[in-house]
């Protein structure tokens, strides 16, 4: 590691808030899901870092490659939902979609 | 049946295209030979029906131009680019010649209407065409006598019909000269039927005949 | 060689402040299209994080997979979706300040617990770090982790034909 | 000869060692790469939309730019100088500073990518134990500029270009680097030197039935990453007037022109150094191999320009997904095959045959399923 390990973890701690902030306040679904990228990223940050310094390296990059991984499947998924109710719907505003079912 | 066959047929074709520009001579016409001419140094022969912006055609010296002013011309023309002013004699009585004759070539669309409904063969289309120049409002409007070429001009650029127009006018002036010569001699006839009027009117005034030969020898 | 060391802690320490404030950005910025673009240069400074301590590998999959597939598919549907840059659309709900009161008592609480703790365990000593090559992780992907690596395929497969059964316009009825 | 270049380098870094503290001496190998690419890729981009205008002249049987210096060598900086001093036009409903830094987004990558490309011993810049992914990751961020240039235009004709390409790019880059895998499979090792190394004494992977496959499939997919003709239909002049670069001009459209010619180089750079054997050769120096052996491909590339029209969109989509990636799928499980039947031998008769043949029936298999719909022809009775 060539810088101390507290600051990165600050770091993503800090890209953690930011994300969450903003899974908090925005109104447009795929701005939350680009939130939701963000806290997927800072988690991965952590991960590697981790591995970096752990006894066991590769368990920390295996998990980071996952998240990567399931963070493309979930964001495919996600935009697919995004697209259909945009279909049926015409808004991708969160809080215009209040139905449960349409 | 091949899937990618026929790709691989016309990319046969490019290569020996590419291939043959630079084994085979240029303009020879074969097939792959290079087509091009280098224009300002190299010129393709001017086809003699190539038609481009007019000229007003003379005979033998400048002031003796065809044209007679008849605005047929101006008036047929499409974009409307030329402009024709009659020259006036001292007396300010209209001459059967232009003082002003304008074309904008900036306007003028090479139609060929100017040539085709002048009356005289006065007006006929050119093989020029490099007439750019840096300034498009003094320059590329032509006066009269930046119009002005000769017969020979156009004998040279486009023979058979520079026969042709001779020709025909040497037909209108050997007709004209007839008609002239018949006006002649029906004046002369007129003239002289005159005399023998006045001869018989003065022998006839006493005798008290009235003139009739005078209608029957109107030329018209 | 301690000079090159300090200027390559310059850039680290360079890329992660880009990092942050890009990710405000990816937050905050009313146009969605901006906060996408963000996001991306989020995930660069991230991928470049990741090259920083070692796993070459990772960084250059985050930008391919991140970078190059997800933000493009993100941009793509934000694309789709219109209604951009609208001034009269609010991009934000109402609970910014709680939101930023939650965020700021979650870092508050975290963080001095990041730093209080000081037996982070420490590898500036090895001369010659343990560098992951890619190898390795090829090998234990298909030993240690095969199971999860089969796992995700499966998963990979189904979202595949989800997303696909999920947008198509048109149903064969 | 064959170390010139890294010998001059050596001097360099030498040279500052004399005089400087020794972490200078690291930097200035850096700088001098650096450098060193950053005056390579406009220099060879230059020069090849020279030598891109002069092969489609002689093909159209015309010659080409030849005014400008003798056979025209100095029309390239006659351009240059054209594109620096046009006016720069920015529309006024577009978002500036994406407009900007688009063009920017768009080299980068393009420049980017030179620095795994081995030019010859010892003559990679940077050997990273990841090239090849390096190479995939940084060409796949030129998505993201093409759809900053699209947008930020402000302009319909952009966003449809940009649309259009970005569809193209990631359609393509699937069976790009499933083309690549073969290669990894065979080297073991995702660095380009240790690709090109692998390759020595004649054992270049295109004499492979794999190889050849992979090299086709790759090569391709190459030319409509960069979108070339025939694959062109991002910048379809007769349908969107120049795609996402339409509102671009001067320097910045040099700039994406610029992207342009350079990710052809690399392009043909990198199937030059997976398939063709990169920088092996005998005689000649092993930079000029590589350089031989590249501007052998892009003028491959030139002949498909003038050569074949451009595609339709779902053809463009068709053979990507439909024919391209299953055969670069079968080619993985061919190099399989290949492996262990040759038993670490280059070349043995049953190690060759069988994935021949398996390769040879699955693109027959392919072609038959990808037959379009052909109505059948019409006869009219009465008019015969």
């Amino acid at each position: 590691m060539i810088i101390p390990l507290e600051h990165v973890l600050l770091f993503s701690l800090i890209l953690f808030a930011i994300g969450m902030v903003g899974v908090l306040t925005r109104r447009n679904a795929i701005g939350i899901l680009i939130s939701i990228e963000l806290l997927l990223n800072a988690v991965n940050v952590n991960l590697v870092c981790f591995s970096r310094v752990s006894e066991d390296p590769m368990a920390g990059q295996m998990f980071a490659f996952f998240v990567i991984a399931l963070a493309a499947a979930a964001a495919a998924v996600g935009l697919a939902i995004v697209v259909a109710i945009y279909r049926t719907r015409n808004t991708v505003q969160t809080d215009e979609i209040q139905l449960l079912k349409w | 049946m091949f899937f990618g066959l026929g790709i691989l047929r016309g990319m046969n074709i490019t290569l020996m295209n590419f291939i043959r520009s630079y084994t085979r001579k240029r303009g020879s016409g074969e097939i792959g030979a290079l087509t091009t001419v280098q224009y300002p140094e190299e010129r393709l022969p001017e086809k003699e029906k190539f038609r481009n912006f007019p000229f007003l055609i003379y005979d033998d010296k400048p002031e003796d131009l065809r044209c007679v002013a008849c605005d047929i011309c101006a008036q047929d023309c499409p974009p409307r680019c030329i402009y024709i002013v009659k020259e006036t004699d001292e007396a300010g009585k209209p001459m059967k010649k232009p003082a002003v004759f304008d074309i904008d070539f900036t306007v003028c669309m090479n139609c060929g209407i100017c040539e085709e409904v002048c009356p005289f063969d006065a007006i006929f289309m050119d093989h020029e065409f490099e007439i750019a120049d840096s300034d498009r409002h003094d320059k590329l409007l032509y006066h009269r006598d930046d119009l002005l070429k000769t017969n020979e001009h156009f004998h040279k650029i486009r023979p058979n019909d520079g026969r042709e127009v001779d020709t025909r006018l040497a037909e209108a002036k050997e007709a004209k000269a007839k008609k002239d010569e018949a006006r002649k001699k029906a004046a002369e006839a007129k003239a002289a039927a005159k005399a023998k009027a006045e001869a018989e009117k003065a022998t006839e005034a006493k005798e008290d005949k009235p003139p009739e030969t005078e209608k029957e020898s109107d030329p018209q | 060689m301690p000079q090159l060391e300090f200027l390559i802690k310059c850039g680290v320490y360079g890329l992660m402040g880009l990092g942050i404030i890009a990710a405000v950005g990816a937050v905050l910025l009313p146009n969605l299209f901006h906060a996408g673009l963000a996001l991306a240069f989020v995930l660069v400074t991230i991928a470049g994080i990741f090259m920083s301590v070692g796993a070459e590998f990772l960084g250059m999959v985050q930008i391919l997979l991140y970078v190059g597939g997800v933000m493009t598919l993100i941009i793509y549907t934000i694309m789709l979706t219109g209604r951009l840059g609208a001034k009269d659309v609010r991009a934000q709900n109402r609970q910014g300040i709680f939101a930023a009161i939650a965020a700021g008592f979650f870092v508050c609480w975290i963080g001095p617990l990041i730093l209080k703790t000081g037996a982070w365990p420490q590898r500036e000593s090895d001369s010659a770090p343990p560098l992951l090559s890619v190898e390795d992780l090829g090998m234990s992907l298909m030993t240690e982790y095969v199971f999860p690596f089969e796992v995700l395929g499966v998963l990979l497969f189904a979202v595949l034909i989800g997303a696909i059964v999920i947008a198509r316009q048109d149903r064969p009825s | 000869m064959d170390q010139m270049f890294v010998n001059i380098k050596a001097a360099l870094v030498g040279l500052s060692d004399k005089v400087f503290p020794d972490w200078v001496g690291v930097l200035v190998s850096i700088a001098v790469s650096i450098v060193a690419i950053a005056l390579l890729g406009p220099l060879i981009m230059m020069y090849l939309t020279l030598i891109e205008r002069k092969v489609v002249a002689r093909m159209q049987n015309r010659i080409g730019p030849n005014r400008v210096g003798k056979y025209g060598l100095l029309q390239p900086l006659a351009d240059g100088v054209k594109m620096l001093i046009k006016e720069d036009i920015v529309p006024r409903n577009a978002d500036k500073v994406l407009h900007l830094l688009a063009p920017i987004l768009i080299v980068a990558p393009a420049l980017l990518v030179f620095a795994v490309l081995p030019f010859g011993r010892n003559m990679t810049a940077v050997d990273l134990n990841v090239g090849i992914l390096f190479f995939a990751a940084i060409s796949s961020i030129g998505t993201i500029g093409i759809f900053m240039a699209a947008w930020g235009s402000n302009n319909k004709f952009s966003v449809l270009g940009g649309m259009r390409s970005v569809a193209q790019m990631i359609s393509y880059e699937i069976p790009m680097v499933m083309s690549v895998v073969p290669v990894l499979l065979a080297v073991g090792s995702l660095s380009t030197n240790a690709i090109v190394e692998a390759q020595a004494d004649w054992h270049w992977f295109v004499f492979t039935p794999w190889g050849f496959l992979g090299c086709v499939i790759f090569f391709l997919c190459g030319v409509a990453e960069c979108n070339r003709s025939p694959f062109d239909l991002a910048e379809a002049e007769s349908e969107i007037i120049a795609g996402f670069h339409t509102e671009y001009s001067g320097m910045k459209f040099a700039l994406f022109y610029m992207a342009e010619f350079m990710s052809a180089f690399t392009i043909s750079g990198m199937t030059t150094t997976l398939f063709l054997g990169g920088w092996q050769g005998p005689l000649l120096p092993s930079w000029l191999w590589f350089f031989l052996k590249t501007y052998g491909l892009i003028f491959i590339m030139l002949w498909f320009r003038a050569t074949l029209p451009r595609l339709r969109v779902d053809q463009l989509m068709a053979l990507a997904w439909k024919f391209l990636l299953p055969l670069s799928l079968v080619n993985i499980v061919a190099t399989c095959i290949w492996h262990f039947l040759s038993d670490e031998a280059f070349f043995t008769p049953a190690a060759f045959l069988v994935p021949l043949a398996l390769l040879v029936f699955s693109y027959w298999g392919l072609m038959k399923l990808n037959q379009p719909y052909m109505p059948e022809k019409r006869v009219y009775p009465l008019v015969d």
